[in-house]
């Protein structure tokens, strides 16, 4: 047993809670008996102290960013300041109901709204909401926003979706969930969306184009006038998936390039910790003209007089065109305000320079590796770079085993097997808060392994060697699919 | 320049372009044409020390104003434990991303076994994944796996007992996936379940869904519920407050197929609306709709029990435009807040935090009651620890709220012009609940109308 | 190298900080270079993360009560609450300076008011300070007390204190420091002190007593009674050292056994954390008639009606024999309110439980292992208990053997090698926050070691095998002291 | 009866005691004479639940009004990051102790490694122990290390200008270890060092303790002071807070032979009074008489660096009775504190904090000045940041200071009935500076006298 669950400690009789009394009598044997549950619910008995160390001893079977280099392609793992946590922590905004009037939480709504209109600032739009909880979520509302535009206008024969091949999955599958079919538009060899196979995919029946700029490989799209020109042409409004913000931080907008409706990862770009797989948050932004399909609530600030001046507007009339609630309430606040802070700590000088470093750092382990490994498309990248597995193909050493053998030496592994374009893909973005000695570290790990994969080769296909686990059998496991306690024997 | 968050010396970089063959960072943008550079820096301030940043914050805090808490209205003051936020801040846990690699993430794969284990016990369900986003996502995807079940059947049913912003986001998932969405009516607070049958035999319903206890905070009785929906091939699904689960009967029990719903009840901190964390759980016949992802046990090369994500062949990254859900990341730290929280309660403690929790809600419902000031709603309906009283005062019930408010107290959400949704939690005193039945008593006996009749009242919608 | 130090991640022109300017001229070149330092410090320059990732992961190299069962004999490693962190890091504490008003500080001196009394109750004893910062300081400070009330009657020929040759070294040391000598008496085979070894050391010159009860290795000294009578009769005072007050929480009190003085340690016997060695606390309690010897300044409370009512006095008009001053203001504040947190969370009921389960614990240790490690005195004992060395002593396996291989096993080793009654002292106290479980695999571990010194000596000679550094060398360290990293080459 | 922090079930009591051939919980203390057995529960309340407790600190918590702080006096608002107190909370590193077990203690050991070579850095000494309980007492035991190192001589010389406190504390271990304490004169707010020049003739000295910048403030100049000292076979001991040796000249540059003092100033919150922590560093030559634990380097089996206790044999637990100090457990966190705020910091940051202090200091004494309300008691000594005036107005200072205190504001720490010690950091904003100035102008033309005459000004000592 590698670790115990908690159910494992548990004894009947112990506890690690306490509850005041209230001093009311207890009601609950007043209640109708068949609107009850018959039995208790199997829940682990422990102690505080057996909670404790559980759970602090699981946390060392984990490695974050704050562990070491996270290079993970596409998922942008920079460092989560301590100072974020710290405000996103104060009872002040923490013990806010929901539902407070508005006179009473005029501190949290402005943060929402100055947040706001720095995303505006930094994506080059008109209008954000913050109420979609994650980037997926995100893309779905930025998609419903473009049916709403199209439904507004009478254009109803807009039903499909194109998507590069290169694109993320979440793309194809946001469009699905929004009731959108979808078209794939191949890539050309150096990555980029091939114009000429997009054009004729364009009639009236497209009601969006989705790309991501930099592309999943990293490469800028620099087409993308072109691009924003015949996609407007036809009717469609041209969507940004911002998970890849990251490089263009200072240096360009997805607004100016012609990119009618948007999203952008805050757990990504600005840094609010990814928490294991979230909380994200995925705000949504829009050109000038679509504000008014932006989903409900919203939080507006009223001219200069009011008190309160922060309010919210729940659509009715303003904006009956709006797409309605894609969420409880106002997103995921506390994700919110670390990105706030974020945004704040960096300002315009230190968001720029997050850019090009952290494009720098990419483009330094591309040129230190790629004698080394393939390297598909040989341009100046972005953020990150994909690699097509190891230039010297006769080892049998795949990206998996490469990936694996990176844990034995305490690196997390890079993104594998995504983007689809190439069979062994092994896609890196160290982000800008990564040292040179860091990066260096991982360059000769990197060689080192290489290197092995020629000499030794099976020491890296049984890699990994040193993890304190190792191989598990994901084929046992979702052939026979044991997801709860209950289940084990 | 340089920054804090940066490591680059001028050293550093000059040896890193050379490197790349590059003369400049400028030359890093080679690739983007002129046309589309920014020639500005960003209208935004240039970047703040951390004592500035902590300032700003500040500054913003005062102008909040926490409020003793008896809103419910899907969202509770419940108390969580300091173990749980204390080491939920754990570095390991919180920097790390979905755990792709298990041998290096098993800290992340086994709270959510976990997480998994305590929900199919809380709903009485076979399955659960590891987490939606809240509470009204978690349903509208119930609904959509309910549609993807049926396959060509293309309505859903819905109580109009559900909480109206739940009814919002399904109404908006709905609307664009192309789904039907007919409302059952409610009668004196409980869905009308002769209405349900007959809108049932009206064909072509793909899943049912209904609440317990409901907006209003009533405990319904679907007694026969899960038949008559099944008869119709369609899928029962049930949500609740996840907390209520400990004493309610289940999901489970009342033969819903899927549990879907809030948990932020189980440990979260009311955060103005969120982080917070949707359930979705379901029979294991229907675990390959389920949306999002799924840790399964498995064993590794040593033979050891490990976990792994599973079943990825369902997820948007593997399936794109045919996966069951586009979620991706979900609330993952979320997850581990509810395996804490509930490690700690175990059942006998959730079953104190809904006995505490009812009790004072009934005291406080009877003693409004005799002040004379406010009148149940549901006379006779049984409910847990929320509850919808009505205002007969003179003055407006706006009043009241904003003199509650001026007070530190924040007496419930308002549902209507003269009706007020109250929740009592277990975390409200005695002494607070008393306080509130005393403003009650005095406002309805005061003769003049309450102070500044600026901006009222709690706003849920409009 | 294990772990690089900060300094050899330091890169010149790399800052981990940020300040706000306040628009002020710099004066600093004004001022006479002469009062200025010549160069500047040699200091690490790193960013946020590197440091971030440098301490993190620099903090896994320990282990705490959080990691695992902590044996530590005298220590008292019990469990430290998490509220309690929480509960003294609220703002409205920690940014109070020392020197605020006390009408502006009304909460923390009602704090520090409200657990001066609760000792007082717990010890037994008329008046508390808390103002010692450790065990040691407590017990300097409570020597010095001594030595005031001797002062003030004039009866200056007591130069001596006395303690049992199971004594912590402290208590010698501390008795040096203020400026007494050491008179050592003997223990009887059970441990005890021998109150016939004990009568003819009694004399006019002797000022104190230092007992613990139970005293170092666990067993309550049950002729208190009678050494407190002879004591008092010489003149002397009787001062407790509260190191093991634990085991007697709820049951027996010092002020009862005829004690005059006593501390208490804090980060023991009410669970402030340990912290690697510090802060502690030592507040000393005198019994009635001492008070006025307390050192300064002390909390008071007014009568009734006063507005502000707690207020600071700074002894002059109360107390002209008070000892003065011994530390800069009330004590490690911060501590005390983590004292004051676990004492209500405990309250009455649940700190007799603590002392009781305390005990229970380590008899069932005792019990469990005394076949076939040495029990050189068997008697009850309460919160911890001497083994002396392996029961098999043919095998040449040492105490310190035992204790390396219990680290390989995931367990903190015992105390060892004290007190210095026996030669292979191995002092277990287990808390009464460990389950049954830990103890049982505490139990089994210690059970195969014993088995392993027999069949496998050598191994267990060898150990630890398993930790990630082994048998570093003391005498070299000792040899060639090398303290700053200035020194290493 | 049970409780949150016991895992004992009364399954397992009854097994234990099974083992123990006892037969209940009782006879644990069968060897407790009945006559010491207490017969009650303490008085004091029975558990309280975590919410109890909360709402218990919070109420005292609103009873204490944080101050805009314009007072040193020894303990200094300067900023902490705030990396420093999340990485201090790790567990490892809060809830170990003593690291006796190198093998599984070396994140102390290595932490204790760098705050030893930082204060040897800052003080310009050669080696440091791993810290003191605060700087009134690292002070102390360095006079008992002189008195130590002379053997026979036992008086000590102490500058006037020493903090008082610090001073007294300097008391109270003399009075009782026999050690003479005579006070060097200070002439116009420094130590007048033709008097200590007579005072060392006078023979029998074995430690000289002065302080810069002083209790005042100020800057004092020491050339030639340790020749002076060593040529009466004396050891020369400075203080300074710690923060201030970034810039100033160091003790190791003055020729001292111990610096000790308070490092409160190095990342640690004002709390109160503590936990601080006192710095003790010294020349090479007196490691073996230097107090408490110390944390070398060496090698392990395998050839690794890694740090260990060291020096041991002076320690208490060693030498008992000859031990050169009774220090057993010191501020062992705080040493961590101060470790990750000089590696944030580093050498310019900390020039930096010192530039702004000093910056914010000069600006606000001469604007004070301006006001006519106040005059510099020390118009013509250096300060850095810190600088006594004296209040010129009618009314009383005390008055004053609570005008200030009830506008949210600490002026300084008042030392005589009209002077004021006041202290600027680089916490202080222009503005609050400003307002600061604002309100003495106010105040002195005022002509009524202040509010209520209440229980004023700020208390240090009586």
């Amino acid at each position: 047993y590698y670790g115990k669950v908690i159910f494992e400690l548990s004894r009947p009789g112990r506890q690690g809670y306490s509850l005041p009394s209230n001093g009311c009598d207890d009601v609950l044997p007043t209640l109708p008996a068949g609107l009850l549950r018959q039995n208790a619910p199997q829940l682990p008995e422990v102690d505080e102290l057996t909670a404790v160390r559980h759970y602090n001893n699981m946390s060392t079977n984990n490695f974050g960013v704050d562990t070491g280099f996270y290079p993970l392609g596409s998922c942008t793992m920079k460092y989560n300041p301590k100072i974020n946590e710290e405000m996103a922590s104060l009872p002040a905004f923490t013990s806010l109901h929901p539902f407070q009037p508005s006179a009473t939480v005029q501190g949290a709504l402005e943060a929402y709204y100055t947040l706001q209109r720095m995303l505006c600032e930094i994506g080059g739009m008109a209008e954000f909401t913050l109420n979609p909880y994650a980037g997926a979520h995100g893309e779905l509302t930025g998609l419903m926003v473009i049916r709403a535009y199209h439904e507004s206008r009478g254009d109803t024969k807009r039903t499909k979706v194109i998507v590069p091949d290169s694109a993320h999955g979440t793309n194809p599958a946001s469009a699905a969930v929004a009731g959108l079919k979808v078209v794939e538009v191949k890539s050309l060899p150096d990555g980029t969306v091939d114009v000429n196979a997009l054009r004729p995919l364009l009639d009236d029946t497209i009601a969006a184009v989705m790309m991501t700029n930099p592309n999943t490989v990293g490469i800028f799209e620099h087409n993308i006038p072109e691009i924003a020109e015949i996609v407007h042409a036809c009717g469609a409004l041209l969507y940004y998936d911002g998970a890849n913000l990251n490089p263009l931080l200072g240096v360009a907008r997805p607004g100016d390039m012609g990119f009618d409706v948007m999203h952008i990862n805050l757990h990504k770009t600005f840094s609010t910790p990814h928490g294991g797989g979230g909380p994200g948050a995925g705000p949504v932004g829009v050109r000038a003209g679509l504000e008014q399909f932006l989903p409900n609530p919203r939080v507006v600030k009223h001219s200069g007089d009011d008190d309160p001046l922060f309010h919210l507007d729940f659509g009715t009339e303003k904006a009956p065109h709006a797409l309605g609630r894609i969420s409880s309430w106002l997103g995921n606040f506390a994700v919110e305000l670390r990105a706030l802070a974020y945004i704040l700590s960096l300002g315009s000088d230190g968001l720029k320079l997050a850019g090009t470093l952290a494009t720098l750092n990419a483009n330094y382990v591309k040129e230190s590796l790629r004698d080394l490994y393939a390297l598909p498309i040989d341009r100046v990248c972005k953020h990150e770079f994909v690699f097509d597995g190891l230039a010297n193909k006769s080892t049998g050493v795949t990206t998996l085993n490469v990936a694996k053998r990176l844990l034995d030496h305490g690196f997390h592994a890079p993104t594998i097997y995504f983007p689809l374009l190439f069979h062994e893909s092994l896609m890196i973005e160290p982000t800008e808060t990564e040292s040179k000695e860091t990066l260096d570290e991982f360059i000769a790990v990197m060689r080192d392994i290489a290197r092995e994969a020629a000499e030794d080769p099976e020491t890296v296909k049984n890699a990994p060697l040193e993890t304190p686990i190792r191989k598990p059998d994901d084929t046992a496991a979702a052939l026979n699919p044991v997801v709860t306690f209950a289940e084990l024997d | 320049m340089t920054h804090r968050y940066f490591p680059h010396t001028p050293e550093d970089i000059a040896a890193m372009l050379e490197r790349c063959n590059m003369k400049s960072l400028d030359e890093l943008y080679s690739d983007v044409p002129e046309s589309l550079k920014l020639k500005r820096d960003y209208d935004l301030q240039p970047q703040m020390s951390e004592k500035e940043v902590r300032d700003f914050f500040e500054e913003l805090a005062v102008r909040n104003q926490p409020l003793t808490c008896f809103a419910g209205a899907g969202f509770y003051d419940h108390y969580t434990p300091a173990v749980v936020q204390s080491l939920a801040s754990r570095s390991e846990f919180l920097t790390a991303y979905t755990p792709y690699q298990p041998e290096i993430s098993q800290g992340t794969l086994q709270y959510i076994f976990e997480y998994q284990s305590m929900m199919t016990q809380l709903t009485g369900m076979e399955v659960s994944n590891a987490s939606m986003y809240d509470g009204t996502t978690a349903v509208a995807e119930a609904m959509l796996m309910a549609i993807s079940h049926a396959r060509k059947r293309n309505r859903v049913l819905v109580s109009a007992t559900l909480n109206p912003i739940y009814r919002e986001v399904i109404d908006t998932y709905a609307r664009y996936h192309g789904v039907r969405v007919d409302t059952i009516a409610e009668k004196d607070g409980v869905t009308d379940l002769d209405t349900m049958r007959e809108m049932l035999a009206d064909g072509d319903v793909a899943g049912v869904i209904v609440a317990t206890p409901n907006f209003y905070g009533i405990l319904e009785d679907y007694t026969g519920v899960a038949d008559m929906v099944h008869a119709a091939k369609a899928l029962l699904i049930m949500t609740a407050p996840a907390s209520t689960l400990g004493v309610i009967r289940t999901p489970g029990e009342w033969g819903a197929d899927i549990a879907a719903g809030e948990a932020q009840s189980l440990g979260m901190p009311l955060n103005f609306g969120g982080p917070y964390l949707g359930y979705i759980c379901c029979s294991k016949a229907l675990i390959r709709k389920l949306p999002g992802r799924i840790v399964g046990a498995t064993t590794d090369a040593d033979g050891q029990r490990v976990f792994v994500l599973t079943l990825q062949a369902r997820e948007q990254h593997i399936r794109r435009d045919k996966a069951t859900s586009n979620i991706c990341s979900n609330q993952g730290l979320m997850a581990l807040y509810v395996a804490m929280y509930l490690s700690l309660m175990g059942a006998k403690g959730l079953r104190e935090v809904n006995e505490l929790s009812a009790a004072g809600a009934h005291y406080l419902a009877s003693r409004l009651v005799e002040t004379g000031a406010f009148e149940l709603k549901y006379p006779d309906r049984p409910f847990l620890n929320e509850f919808v009283v009505r205002f007969k005062g003179e003055v407006k019930l706006a009043d009241f709220v904003e003199v509650c408010n001026s007070c530190g107290c924040l007496p419930g959400v308002m549902i209507s012009e003269d009706e007020l949704l109250v929740c009592v939690t277990e975390t409200r005193t005695k002494e607070e609940i008393d306080r509130y039945v005393w403003r009650a008593e005095t406002f309805s006996k005061a003769t003049v109308p309450a102070m500044n009749g600026g901006v009222a009242a709690n706003e849920m919608s409009n």
